[in-house]
């Protein structure tokens, strides 16, 4: 299997998705780690949430990952994204990539993430003192 | 015909549901039915846009429904 | 302190890595994880040599470190180097940047790891079967 | 003046030892040291290229030596 996907609601384990890139043909891997920051435009978050539209969303991973698969030469590819609440500075997704050189792995692990913003059924809430809102949902 | 629509997200505040039922004729396409949503909930006009899914895949706005299928309405998404 | 810097002739734990980088205003968090590979233009490699000069070879990752942070809006670098022999799928080096944001996060981390492949005094050695011989020395 | 010579990668194989010493002018600089090196050892020259190193900083041409300096050949890197 060079992919992995997973959607799930309890702490992803970072030391597990880099063993499940390596290969012994592996000369590069590039790891994305989302955290979750305590600010955004100036206000002070302190708790997310992430929503998911489960089934279509590990469809839409997968098509990412086919397609990183499909524009680079790559060993393995994996997407981890939690659902449910989320503390500052906790991990709410993980992207890794090797390849035998590295440029494949640093340009597919961008496209990778760039991509899964735009196009998988996820939705965050920011949770402030004051109110909490949906990220994106308001021009 | 009735479709199902699943919601998320600020839908699902509009709906203040995670699935409401939408009545539209037999055969009609995706733009019918946002038609039908926007007039039905006013608040969907006030985003900054959204797609509707038909069995898990971005469906267009001439694409055809039927009553079986799994319609979902996706704003915008800020997953990552 | 924002830099770390180290070179060590022991395992690399890349978790304590990530974690040293992890802050609660990072957004993001790249890591660039070179392995080595069993083979190098169809020869098989069954073990790597890593030799330093140490003094200057730490010297040169601040700089780079330094030139990173002044280029680009990061919270911490990390840069890690192993040096002695690694076999097959074992890590000589760890590169590790965060930031608020992704994009800094990627260009500095990919920045980092070009450069020091450029500019710092550490030299590999490539284990064969009918020999071995130094990376990058003959044209 | 003698300069001790630190020697790396494949540098260190050429002379055969780790550090070497040689014997140039007072206030050479670092064009003379290379000249000498590659007079005492040809095979520098099949070197894709290297570097003088003086106090852990890459030294130009022109650098004036002194004796107290720790001078390195840098052969070409390939950490990483």
């Amino acid at each position: 299997m060079q992919v992995q996907v997973q959607l799930y609601d309890n702490e992803i384990n970072v030391g597990k998705c880099i063993n499940w890139v390596t290969t012994s043909e592996s000369g590069g891997i590039d790891i994305f780690i989302g955290t979750v920051r305590n600010a955004t435009k100036g206000k002070t978050v302190f708790k997310l949430e992430f929503e998911a539209y489960a089934p279509m969303a590990i469809k839409e991973m997968h098509k990412i990952a086919d397609e990183a698969l499909s524009k680079w030469n790559l060993q393995k590819v994996l997407i981890h994204h939690r659902t449910g609440a989320l503390e500052v500075g906790e991990i709410p997704v993980v992207i890794a990539v090797s390849a035998a050189h590295r440029d494949a792995a640093f340009d597919a692990c961008r496209y990778i993430i760039d991509t899964l913003k735009q196009t998988v059924p996820i939705w965050k809430k920011e949770f402030f003192e004051d109110g909490e809102v949906w990220v994106a949902a308001h021009p | 015909m009735d479709i199902t629509l699943l919601a998320f997200g600020i839908a699902k505040d509009i709906f203040g549901a995670s699935s409401v039922t939408v009545a539209v004729n037999e055969a009609s396409p995706v733009s019918i039915l946002k038609e039908k949503i926007e007039l039905n909930y006013p608040k969907f006009k006030a985003l900054k846009s959204y797609m509707v899914a038909v069995n898990n895949e971005y469906a267009a706005d001439d694409l055809i429904l039927s009553a079986s299928d799994e319609v979902a309405i996706i704003p915008p998404v800020s997953g990552g």
